[in-house]
């Protein structure tokens, strides 16, 4: 498992910011260059879980199909999570569904990210209010990383979040972490 | 390779001293090593390829953020892959789940070695040639079987017990449709099969074109690879659509990574073999690459042979986007049904004409004809 | 099966086949074909209507909460005191864009068209506080108190005037104490909020005022005032005039 | 079909598939007994996406529902929100004004379009060609760029309303229709040439998942999975509402050309002739669609009479039915929605006994499910 300070931390906490700094930098001259590639092979290759539960999901589909075309940036589908970086919780989770949810994260090899699009994954959406049986937000489950609004996010939207996520992985410190 | 350091030794008197296992030793390690690079490296340029391939025959442009052009996508997947955890389900046979990824790497890489890549370019010209790739590719089937039963996994289980039962059935019609140029050839030894394609007549030297039932074995070897490798269609193995990721459903990170390269390495020996046993190798029409200084003619056939493989290789993927998958009792019937019946009849055909020809080919009767 | 047929099975797959591979070999070296739109740098056109982003004009906004009984999901929450000049006063309009349906009913309704869909789509944000746009930036209680002491100054300038009329017919000796006394009552009215507040004077309710101009929350999602607070409460953001959508009617 | 001998005793084997799989179109879940690849019982497990959208449609107005029957059936949003408002103007009795009758039809049939290209390309995907796929959904982001014209959103359009459509259509979208319309026809055929007489394509499919047609009618299936087996039912046509008498078009049936009638190529193969009669409907509305106003005089608060009502309309994936009593009331009193996948899966079981594993992914694409609508 690779060091990850921003995993775990609850929801809402801005993750950039909960990695400690670098102590000296011209003493980590070497690991800052570690960090900087190994950041950029992990930011470069997001490979997300074929994961959708509904509407967002055919949005999902489309912005990965040739219009939006997501694999320009390296994001590619993989039907199993142990292949998969990150986890685009593409719909509505509903109380039968969220244990699933979670068991998928949970084999989701480290270092892995979170995507909630589109409403009902952000706060349960349009089920808020009178809904008895959805999730009033995914990140009740598992920590997400990018919240997504829309309903469902256009496809550019959600490439947007993906590029928010690349600059969130672009600032993590992997190594030189005094804990 | 014992000659190779024999003729080292002569010609650099530095090495007089040294005795001839030692250097022999080093000279295989720098071979397999430069093999090693070689192949990785196609391996990974494979994989962006085929996601260029796949974006233009899709209507779109594939990778083109990381790097240059999306040049260096396969490096951040690789050193992604490599240092992503790398986890063992709980009930997994430990070892088995671990030795599983390098059986199925090493049978895609030994493969390379006997690869005639150019006039002198060979790392060990075996004269059993031909059935050593097929011996040692029968590995990734042990591979793939072995991370099917180990992960513990329903799914990857009947990944693996497909992958047995494709490759054991296929292993028949792809030894068939090679014969017929072991035939002409007389010979196992792929650098000879090479030769006894070349000669001044240029296109029509080739086996493929040698008489109409070598055409058809051509095309029956393709098929057979394809599915012997697990390229769509026949790529029930991983099915992603059906057994979510097939074999390799449980494994993350790196040991991922070997599978997914083998399957590459797997690509181009398909490919290599086509085009040693039907294409002419590093032959090319009216140009004989043996006539030239050593260096230039072993780069000059290089570059043909790696040109009519990596030709195969696009067909290949371009094949793997086109078509949809089979099932796998219509797998196994077109494999005994319409393959080995259809090889049997091919390779009886071949030694008929051989026998009756006195092994000549329509092209050189042809020739004959015109003195 | 008879020869034929089997014959004619190889013949249907090898041309079926070729036929397919004809077409995506079209696809393949047609760079014509390509349609895919380089997003970050070319963007498509957003047409005319199109539903994003909600965006409320706070200055156009009479605060008749149409939107919060419209809106099915109660992404909309909205308080407003009744002002001096008897018009409502909004003293905070924020919209959940986490929870926003974006089905456009909202603004349908809307009296004044101070409600509109802007054509934004984009905003990732790292918290779901982010999430929930302020259109205005002043806190609620400071606005709510401003207005209550505005309504208390025009009460008290009412009460005087009317004082300083009843003055007039007996004598004018009085009046500074009537004045007092009255101005007095009118701060009990205003209630204890008004009591809170440091008597600043006017010159920070001009501030104030000034503030409120300039609240409008941009659509971007680097603007969002209170994170913490709302992340500490997230995941349950209870809407505050939630209890005022529901359909009484 | 396969025949299995019981010369070797084996065992069963139960396999959990879903609810995330790549081709369980969403959440279905279905746990398989199989023996080896042979699939001796298959039984759909729904629920993970069950929204309590009936119950919801209680709690809110008429007006407040229409985005909720968007995300109803999120790929043919259009005919579920004209569903609902055909429901509701059946049991209020409002008169809709022709032209907005027309710009439904005209959206109906697009998204009828638009919803079979989902159902092609990601049938074809579960077989394994993701290219044609990508092609579906290309041709599917016209009728998106079309809908984002006339509706402002590209997948939850909210656009019909009680009494007509939200909006007339934008100075344009006729012409841009038309030149769809002209782009997309052919398309059809290179899809048929790429993948649909596919050799393979035809072998995976043909004979597989077989419904006669009485076992059809009697499992209740509707849309192109009854006509599939033969049966020329649709709703358009028998209980014709809207504007449909108007349109000349023919109903697209199962003709068992490559096997058995009723089997999964049949079923494919309807909802591929289906758009092109889609296309000439859409045609002929163009054409035809007269001048006037879209929206008829309709209460902001609006309360129906007492009553109960039953409209049920031939969408993409069948019957889409709206039942709803009225108390008088701005909500609805109660709402139950008959939807052609929740039938669908009623015959799941029956059909796939004895078929392998890779039929049963093409039994599920060839029904075309989609689970908001099992679950609702």
């Amino acid at each position: 498992m690779s060091p990850d300070p921003a995993h775990g931390t609850p929801p809402g906490t801005p993750a950039a910011s909960a990695g400690p700094a670098v102590s000296a930098p011209e003493a980590h001259v070497m690991v800052g260059n570690a960090d900087l590639f190994v950041n950029w092979s992990r930011k470069s290759s997001l490979w997300y879980l074929l994961f959708a539960t509904a509407c967002c999901g055919i949005e999902l589909m489309q912005a990965g199909a040739s219009r939006y075309d997501m694999d320009r940036f390296g994001a590619v589908f993989r039907a199993t999570p142990r292949q998969s970086d990150l986890m685009l919780v593409a719909g509505t989770i509903t109380h039968k569904m969220a244990e699933r949810v979670k068991r998928l994260y949970d084999q989701m090899p480290e270092p892995k990210y979170v995507i909630a699009m589109g409403s009902c994954a952000n706060t349960g959406g349009p089920f808020y209010k009178d809904s008895y049986c959805v999730v009033k937000g995914v990140d009740l489950l598992i920590p997400v990383d990018v919240y997504i609004p829309g309903c469902p996010p256009r496809p550019e939207a959600l490439i947007d979040g993906i590029l928010r996520l690349q600059k969130i992985i672009m600032k993590k410190k992997n190594y030189g972490v005094k804990a | 390779m014992e000659a190779l350091a024999i003729s080292l030794v002569n010609a650099v008197p530095l090495l007089a001293g040294v005795p001839l296992w030692a250097v022999t030793l080093l000279l295989m390690v720098v071979v397999a090593a430069v093999i090693l690079v070689f192949a990785l490296t196609f391996e990974g340029v494979g994989s962006l390829v085929l996601r260029k391939v796949a974006g233009d025959i899709q209507a779109r442009i594939g990778p083109n953020r990381v790097g240059p052009n999306g040049m260096l996508q396969f490096l951040a997947d690789g050193v992604k892959l490599v240092l992503k955890e790398d986890l063992i389900p709980a009930n997994a046979d430990r070892l088995l789940f671990k030795l599983a990824p390098y059986f199925a790497f090493v049978g895609s890489f030994a493969a390379f070695v006997v690869v005639p890549f150019g006039v002198g370019l060979i790392a060990a010209d075996l004269n059993i040639g031909i059935y050593y790739v097929m011996a040692v590719t029968s590995l990734v089937v042990i591979g793939v079987l072995l991370a099917g039963w180990s992960s513990n996994n329903k799914w990857a289980l009947l990944g693996g017990m497909r992958a047995a039962a494709q490759i054991v059935s296929y292993e028949i019609p792809v030894g068939m449709a090679l014969i017929p140029a072991v035939l002409i050839a007389g010979s196992l030894s792929l650098q000879d099969i090479v030769r006894s394609q070349s000669g001044l007549l240029g296109i029509f030297g080739w086996n493929l074109f040698h008489n109409p039932f070598t055409f058809f074995s051509f095309f029956l070897y393709f098929t057979a690879a394809q599915a012997e490798t697990n390229q769509t269609p026949f790529d029930l193995p991983e099915a992603e659509s059906e057994l979510v990721s097939g074999y390799n459903v449980e494994y993350s990170g790196i040991r991922f990574g070997l599978f997914f390269l083998s399957e590459f390495g797997d690509m181009f020996i398909v490919a290599t073999l086509s085009t040693a046993c039907f294409l002419g190798g590093w032959n090319v029409p009216f140009f004989n690459a043996g006539t030239l200084p050593w260096i230039w003619g072993n780069l000059f056939s290089l570059g043909v042979f790696l040109a009519k493989a990596f030709t195969m290789v696009l067909i290949m993927m371009w094949v793997r986007w086109t078509l949809p998958r089979l099932r796998v009792d219509q797998l196994m019937r077109m494999a005994w049904k319409y393959l080995v019946p259809l090889t049997f009849v091919n390779l009886l055909g071949v030694s008929l004409w051989l026998l009756v020809f006195k092994g000549k080919g329509i092209p050189a009767m042809i020739a004959s004809l015109f003195g | 099966m008879g020869l034929k047929a089997y014959m004619n099975d190889i013949v249907e797959a090898v041309v079926t086949t070729a036929k397919g591979m004809r077409i995506t070999a079209r696809y393949g070296v047609d760079p014509r074909e390509e349609v895919t739109l380089q997003y970050p740098e070319e963007r498509w056109e957003i047409p005319e209507g199109y539903r994003g982003f909600l965006h409320n004009d706070i200055k156009t906004c009479t605060a008749c909460t149409m939107c919060v009984k419209t809106c099915p999901v109660d992404c909309i929450s909205l308080e407003s005191v009744r002002g001096a000049d008897k018009r409502m006063v909004l003293a905070s309009y924020d919209i959940n864009i986490g929870r926003c349906m974006y089905c456009g009913l909202c603004v349908e309704v809307c009296p004044p068209k101070s409600l509109k869909h802007t054509s934004g789509y984009e905003m990732a944000s790292v918290t779901r506080g982010e999430l929930i746009l302020h259109f205005i930036a002043e806190d609620a209680a400071e606005i709510k108190a401003r207005v209550a002491r505005q309504v208390a100054e025009a009460a008290a300038k009412a009460e005087a005037q009317a004082a300083a009329k009843a003055a007039e017919v007996p004598s004018s000796g009085t009046a500074e104490v009537a004045k007092a006394a009255e101005a007095a009552k009118a701060g009990a009215q205003a209630g204890p909020k008004a009591a809170e507040v440091p008597p600043s004077g006017t010159a920070e309710a001009a501030g104030a005022q000034a503030s409120a101009k300039t609240a409008e929350v941009p659509l971007s999602g680097t603007k969002a005032p209170d994170v913490s607070s709302e992340s500490a409460k997230a995941p349950v953001v209870e809407p505050k005039a939630a209890k005022e959508g529901e359909n009484k009617e | 079909m396969t025949t299995r001998t019981d010369a070797l005793p084996t065992q069963e084997m139960t396999i959990n598939m879903g609810p995330q799989h790549p081709s369980t179109h969403g959440v279905l879940r279905v746990i398989l007994t199989t023996d080896g690849e042979v699939v001796t019982r298959a039984v759909p497990d729904v629920g993970y996406l069950h929204r309590g959208l009936e119950k919801i449609g209680e709690r809110v107005t008429y007006a407040q529902y229409m985005p909720f029957t968007d995300r109803l059936d999120y790929l043919a949003a259009m005919n579920c929100n004209c569903a609902w408002a055909w429901a509701v103007e059946k049991l209020a009795k409002i008169e809709v004004p022709e032209r907005a009758e027309y710009l439904r039809v005209i959206v109906c049939e697009l998204n009828r379009i638009s919803s079979h290209l989902i159902a092609f390309g990601s049938y074809t995907a579960d077989m394994g060609a993701f290219t044609p796929f990508l092609y579906g959904i290309r041709e599917r982001e016209h009728v998106n760029d079309l809908f984002e014209m006339i509706c402002g959103n590209r997948l939850t359009y909210n656009y019909a309303r009680v009494g007509g459509v939200s909006g007339d259509a934008p100075p344009g979208f006729l012409e841009k229709t038309k030149e769809f319309l002209d782009y997309f026809e052919p398309k059809i055929d290179e899809y048929n040439n790429l993948i649909s007489y596919n050799k393979i394509f035809v072998h995976r499919l043909a004979n597989v998942a077989v419904i006669p047609a009485e076992e059809a009618v009697a499992y209740g299936l509707t849309g192109p999975n009854l006509r599939g087996s033969g049966v020329p039912f649709d709703l358009r046509k028998d209980e014709p509402y809207s504007v449909y008498p108007k349109f000349d078009f023919k109903v697209c049936v199962g003709t068992g050309e490559r096997g058995t009638l009723g089997d999964c190529f049949d079923r494919y193969m309807v909802r591929i002739n289906e758009m092109r009669e889609s296309i000439k409907i859409v045609r002929q509305a163009v054409a035809q669609i007269p001048d006037g106003p879209v929206l008829a005089k309709v209460p902001r608060l609006f309360k129906p009479p007492v009553g109960e009502v039953y409209f049920r309309s031939e969408c993409p994936r069948g019957e889409t039915g709206i039942y709803l009593i009225s108390d008088g009331s701005v909500n609805p009193f109660r709402l139950k929605i008959r939807t052609g996948s929740f039938v669908a899966m009623n015959i799941f079981e029956k059909v796939t006994k004895g078929l392998m594993i890779a039929d049963i992914v093409a039994v599920i694409g060839s029904f075309d499910i989609i689970l908001p609508e099992i679950d609702r």
